[in-house]
């Protein structure tokens, strides 16, 4: 028996906790540890109020289970954030966009950003189609893939030193191999849906992938060469304590810039839903909330990119002669929209590449470059510049 | 392929990798309208092609020989939305040739205005169609937004937007109002500085160009022999032009240049019509003069007499997309006997074949465009 | 005429591997933009100003009407019919219905209108909810705030003025074509006179024939005729033609 | 005036003379400023329009389509020259109960869908050609709806 306020040990310190996930401070679990000491604090009592001394009150506010169910909030935690990150990248999109073909963009409430709602309500409430000759199961999970991949890429990536899923010495190796893993699953759906133009569309995607993905391993191992370590923290902070690494590896962080559109697969790297000609490529054959979702899936991948980019030559989190500043957060997703606005700005500016041109493009041009970006990187790291 | 490890040849004989067959509409992104291009696809290159067109016909031809003469008039709009002033001109032509009268100076030249104003509504037409098949949307709506001014003319000069009914048997329905004299000079020197930048954003592309250049070539004997007229044939190389070589209604009167480019793929088709927008505009500027020098007060329609006497005659002109011909057989009343229409798209699209074989399917959209396909005109 | 564009283009396209002239050509649009209004017309809200001869439904100017049924004739689409209406004195006339679904909006009965009745209006939002609503009765063709522009006139040169060197004489197309009367082939049965809408007939005695009865003939009145061929059509043995002037 | 050699920008009087003279059987009927018009018997047609492209250089065949008089049917063919702008008219009667004429799609690729067309609209069957087959009607029509015989509902 007790109070309310005796169950909830609001402020207490999560850190002290003897099952603490992770190595630093992580601000987000601290939210979501808070909001679990009220919440469950507020079960806890009130089972205790209904089954007077009974051992569940206790044991749910133990150290091991708040800190399982507080990394449930936190999880909600970062992807609600993630997500809605994700939505103003949309919006960014479609409004410049708009501005730039000389039309107005969404015009739906909050200067367009209630568009994006009303779009996920709209395919929300569309029939569940499946064509009859597709191979149902593949067609379904490969498609669950794409989207499950994206989403935990995009929910992988650190806002800030304190804002980050896992902290590891690895990180960037990991982001970087979950974010190559959806043109297998495009591939496979392009197979399952029996369709002749969803099938190029796949085969497109990994002709696409081969491309883009060894220049821009060279060039993330560069920055890692420059940075000495592939912690992501690590990283950022070695940019602060020296310079943006854009300065040094301008070269790089062009061609990154270029594979981190082909990447996302956005114009005029599209070629896997070329809407000339493929119609609409792998995505032919979804319709309803599956299309809405492959669609939300790209526009991840595409704030994934920014990121990325953000992090390896932007910064990071950091701002000069501030370092982390107040809300390192936000000057993150800030840097990230500007990244963004350029890849609108590409795609309002260019057409579509063909695919031996992407292949030629891939080998015989960002190849050479980012090969040299390292060799430039070597001299300067030897010459002491660095 | 001999040297090496794995018997390439023997695996590919194995594997049985059939060609492919894909068909292109008639709903297809591609497809300005309704018809269907199939292709038979080895990996991404085409190596066999076949157009389909026929399902948009409406017995155009067949539907004239039950009506009088003026009522074919607004049914000559309906030929081609983006080109219907030249349509209806082509009509008067024919019927005027038939009736053998000459029109007013005045009508020839306002004619002559009206269908260069639809020659740059079209290639615009045609230059948005281009923007959404190379994969821009942003060339597609500025050129849209350019063509809106011109559609604005030919609300000012007759009362609609596109289909205009406004050349008649004998001259045409109106004299020019008084906003189009306004308008007319100011949006042509506004549409010149913005098709700049337009060009702007293909020619200094390195990816637009690319994916134009130096794909499905075709010579000069082919261009002719195969029929393939307009813009794309002066692509090609040959170097004609109905206007300048076999001159209606005053075009021999005023000054201007017929572009002709002897390369032959995409890239070069696609030129030839940028540059024949700024020799429409020097055209409309001159034809405006003129149409000022004769004066308020000429005379810009004749009455014609409503039956026809009973013969042949055919007029010819050079349509945006290429030559249109109109043969009419009349019997002595006030019905054609027999009316055809010549489509240039109708023949351009019959060597869609011809183009799209050897490109790779991506390609299939950026060359066909060059054709400015057009259905309405070409099922009839 | 010089040749513009195919003299600058095509350029080096090593000069052009780039994308940062079109990249600058957009951004460029994109900052005008930020203080400009895009173009976009926001079309049920705002609506562009058209001219007052811009070609919508055909309007119609009920006293003016006659019920001759030049626009029944001269509609392509055969959307226009005579009905009988009461007008504003009680009294039976006819006049023109529009089918607005089956109308192409070709004005064409707005300029073979002869006494400038039919106009074309401005208004083009016709969508209805039944296509029985689509009939515009004469009534219901009014259309408010009718004016000069609105008219559409027919006017020709005739190719004999032209040749006699008077070229500027522009004549209404309804002034010049007028019946002619083949004397041999009349019966006398006055249809003329009543089918025609401006009283032009006059039915004239012209002595007695063999029975003694009086031989009627009609007698035109080229003033008031409006060349509508009325008379001509519904002569039951074509004793009437248009005589046309060239 | 050489019947066998090559003009490339012959005139209208150039042409006026020597298609009669080389092919006895073409009328020349009419001809106007870059225009010339005749008729060509239709045994002729094929050896007429090989000539005229070879040696003539009229390189393009605008058009081809047909005509039904009831009696009879033609064939108007309009040839045209790139270099000069001429259009010859060449009209073919073909009585209707043989409705054959040899292609010429041979001759001038152009005339390939023309020829199909005029086929499927009026049934004058084109001898040699390539693929005879129905263009812009459904492929299950069995008349040939551009005939006169062929009425239109409201028309009657």
């Amino acid at each position: 028996m007790g109070e309310l306020l005796d169950w909830i040990n609001f402020g207490s310190d999560p850190m002290a906790n003897a099952y603490y996930p992770f190595d630093s401070y992580n601000l987000p679990f601290d939210i979501g540890y808070q909001l679990w000491e009220i919440l469950g604090g507020t079960i806890a009592w009130l089972i205790d109020l209904i089954f007077p001394g009974n051992s569940v009150s206790t044991w749910l506010m133990c150290d091991a289970v708040s800190t399982l169910l507080a990394l449930v909030v936190f999880m909600l935690l970062i992807f609600l954030v993630a997500f809605v990150s994700t939505l103003i990248v949309l919006w960014e999109e479609r409004k410049c966009l708009g501005r730039m073909m000389d039309r107005r963009g969404t015009m739906v409430g909050m200067k367009g950003f209630l568009q994006c709602v009303a779009d996920g309500l709209k395919t929300f409430q569309k029939e569940n189609v499946v064509p009859a000759k597709v191979d149902k199961m593949t067609y379904m999970w490969t498609v669950s893939l794409v989207i499950g991949v994206s989403v935990l890429v995009l929910c992988m990536v650190p806002l800030s030193s304190r804002w980050f899923v896992v902290d590891y010495d690895t990180g960037l190796l990991i982001i970087m191999a979950f974010f190559a893993l959806a043109p297998f699953f495009i591939l496979v759906s392009g197979w399952a849906q029996n369709n002749k133009y969803s099938l190029i569309g796949g085969m497109r995607a990994a002709e696409l992938m081969i491309s883009y993905e060894v220049p821009m391993l060279i060039l993330i191992c560069t920055t890692a060469l420059m940075a000495g370590s592939f912690n992501i923290n690590d990283i950022v902070y070695a940019q602060a304590d020296s310079v943006w690494y854009i300065v040094p590896q301008i070269l790089g962080a062009i061609t990154f810039f270029t594979c981190a559109v082909a990447e996302a697969e956005r114009v005029p790297f599209d070629i896997a839903e070329a809407e000339a000609e493929l119609v609409e490529g792998w995505q032919t054959e979804y319709a309803g909330m599956k299309w809405g979702l492959v669609m939300l899936a790209d526009y991840m991948r595409g704030s994934v990119s920014c990121s990325m980019f953000v992090i390896l030559y932007l910064g990071g989190w950091t701002l000069p002669f501030i370092g982390d500043g107040p809300i390192p957060e936000i000057v993150f997703l800030l840097k990230a929209y500007v990244v963004f606005f350029f890849m609108s700005l590409i795609r309002a500016a260019t057409g579509r590449v063909r695919t031996d041109q992407i292949l030629n493009l891939g080998w015989k041009v960002f190849m050479p470059l980012s090969v040299f970006n390292l060799v430039i990187v070597l001299l300067l790291m030897t010459g002491g510049v660095i | 392929m001999s040297d090496s490890i794995v018997p390439v040849k023997e695996i590919e004989e194995k594997m049985d990798t059939d060609k492919m067959w894909v068909i292109m509409g008639p709903q297809h992104p591609f497809s300005h309208g309704l018809w269907t291009l199939k292709v038979q696809l080895d990996g991404e290159i085409v190596t066999d092609a076949e157009p389909i067109v026929g399902y948009l016909h409406r017995g155009w031809e067949k539907e004239t020989e039950s009506r009088e003469y003026p009522k074919i008039i607004p049914m000559a709009d309906r030929l081609c939305y983006c080109a219907s002033m030249t349509y209806t001109h082509l009509y008067c032509m024919t019927v005027e040739k038939a009736l053998g009268i000459d029109i007013p100076e005045k009508a020839k030249y306002i004619r002559m205005v009206a269908d260069e104003v639809c020659r740059i509504q079209s290639h615009l037409m045609w230059l948005a169609a281009v923007g959404t098949d190379l994969g821009s949307y942003t060339v597609f709506l500025w050129s849209m937004r350019e063509r809106e001014f011109f559609l604005d003319l030919n609300v000012k000069l007759c009362g609609a937007r596109m289909t205009t009914n406004y050349p008649r048997i004998g001259g045409v329905r109106n004299d020019t109002t008084e906003l189009f004299d306004r308008d007319i000079l100011r949006a042509v020197d506004r549409f010149e500085k913005a098709l700049w930048d337009i060009i702007a954003l293909i020619d200094d592309s390195s990816i637009f160009v690319s994916r134009m250049k130096g794909i499905s070539f075709i010579n000069r004997e082919t261009a002719a022999n195969i029929g393939l007229t307009g813009p794309a044939m002066r692509g090609c190389g040959v170097d004609f032009d109905i206007r300048r070589d076999d001159p209606y209604d005053n075009y021999d009167k005023v000054d201007f240049e017929v572009p002709v480019l002897k390369a032959g793929d995409s890239y070069s088709r696609y030129m030839i019509r940028i540059e024949e927008m700024f020799q429409s505009c020097e055209i409309i500027r001159q034809g405006v003069a003129k149409i000022k020098a004769l004066g308020k007060n000429a005379p810009y329609r004749v009455k014609t007499p409503s039956k026809v006497p009973a013969g042949t005659a055919f007029a010819r002109l050079e349509d945006p997309r290429g030559e249109s011909l109109m043969y009419l057989v009349a019997d002595g009343t006030d019905r054609p006997y027999r009316l055809k229409v010549r489509s240039p798209i109708f023949t351009n699209v019959s060597s869609a074949r011809l183009q799209s074989v050897g490109v790779r399917i991506a390609d299939v959209p950026a060359v066909l465009a060059q054709i400015d396909m057009c259905l309405g005109e070409t099922d009839r | 005429m010089a040749i513009r564009y195919l003299d600058k283009y095509p350029k080096n396209l090593a000069k052009s591997l780039w994308v940062m002239k079109p990249t600058i050509v957009v951004l460029k649009l994109f900052i005008k933009n930020i203080f400009h209004r895009p173009v976009t017309v926001l079309y049920p809200y705002e609506k562009e100003w058209i001219p007052d001869n811009y070609r919508g439904r055909p309007g119609l100017r009920f006293d003016k009407c006659v019920g001759c049924g030049m626009c029944v004739r001269a509609c392509p689409t055969a959307c226009i019919k005579l009905i009988e209406v009461e007008d504003d004195n009680g009294k039976a006339v006819m006049r023109p219905q529009v089918n607005v679904g089956r109308c192409a909006m070709c004005g064409y009965c707005a300029e073979y209108c002869p006494v400038d009745a039919m106009t074309v209006t401005p208004e083009y939002e016709l969508a209805e909810y039944s296509r029985y609503d689509l009939l515009y009765g004469p009534r219901r063709l009014h259309y408010e705030g009718t004016t000069e522009g609105m008219e559409v006139k027919c006017e020709v040169t005739l190719p004999s003025d032209i040749a006699n060197g008077n070229p500027e004489r522009r004549v209404s197309l309804f002034d010049l074509d007028r019946p002619e009367l083949i004397d041999k082939k009349c019966i006398g049965c006055k249809k003329c006179a009543k089918v025609c809408p401006v009283n032009a007939i006059e039915m004239v005695e012209k002595g007695v024939n063999d029975k003694g009865r009086p031989i009627l003939r009609p007698v035109i009145d080229n003033v008031k005729c409006i060349s509508c061929r009325n008379c001509v059509i519904d002569c039951p043995k074509d004793a009437l033609e248009i005589k046309e002037v060239l | 005036m050489d019947a066998d050699a090559v003009y490339q920008t012959p005139t209208v009087e150039e042409i006026a003379s020597i298609l009669p003279a080389k092919f006895a059987s073409v009328k020349v009927t009419k001809t106007e400023t870059r225009r010339v018009y005749a008729t060509v018997p239709r045994e002729d047609i094929f050896a007429v329009c090989t000539y005229i492209h070879d040696n003539l250089t009229f390189e393009h065949c605008t058009t081809l389509l047909g005509v039904d008089y009831v009696d009879h049917m033609s064939v108007v063919y309009h040839l045209s020259n790139y270099y000069n702008g001429v259009m010859i008219e060449l009209v073919v009667d073909v009585p209707v109960d043989d409705l054959h004429v040899e292609s010429v799609t041979s001759i001038w690729e152009g005339a390939n869908w023309h020829e199909r067309e005029t086929w499927e609209l009026f049934g004058i069957v084109f001898d040699n050609h390539p693929k005879l087959e129905r263009l812009l009607t459904p492929k299950t029509y069995e008349f040939f709806p551009f005939r006169k015989s062929y009425k239109l509902r409201g028309s009657e």
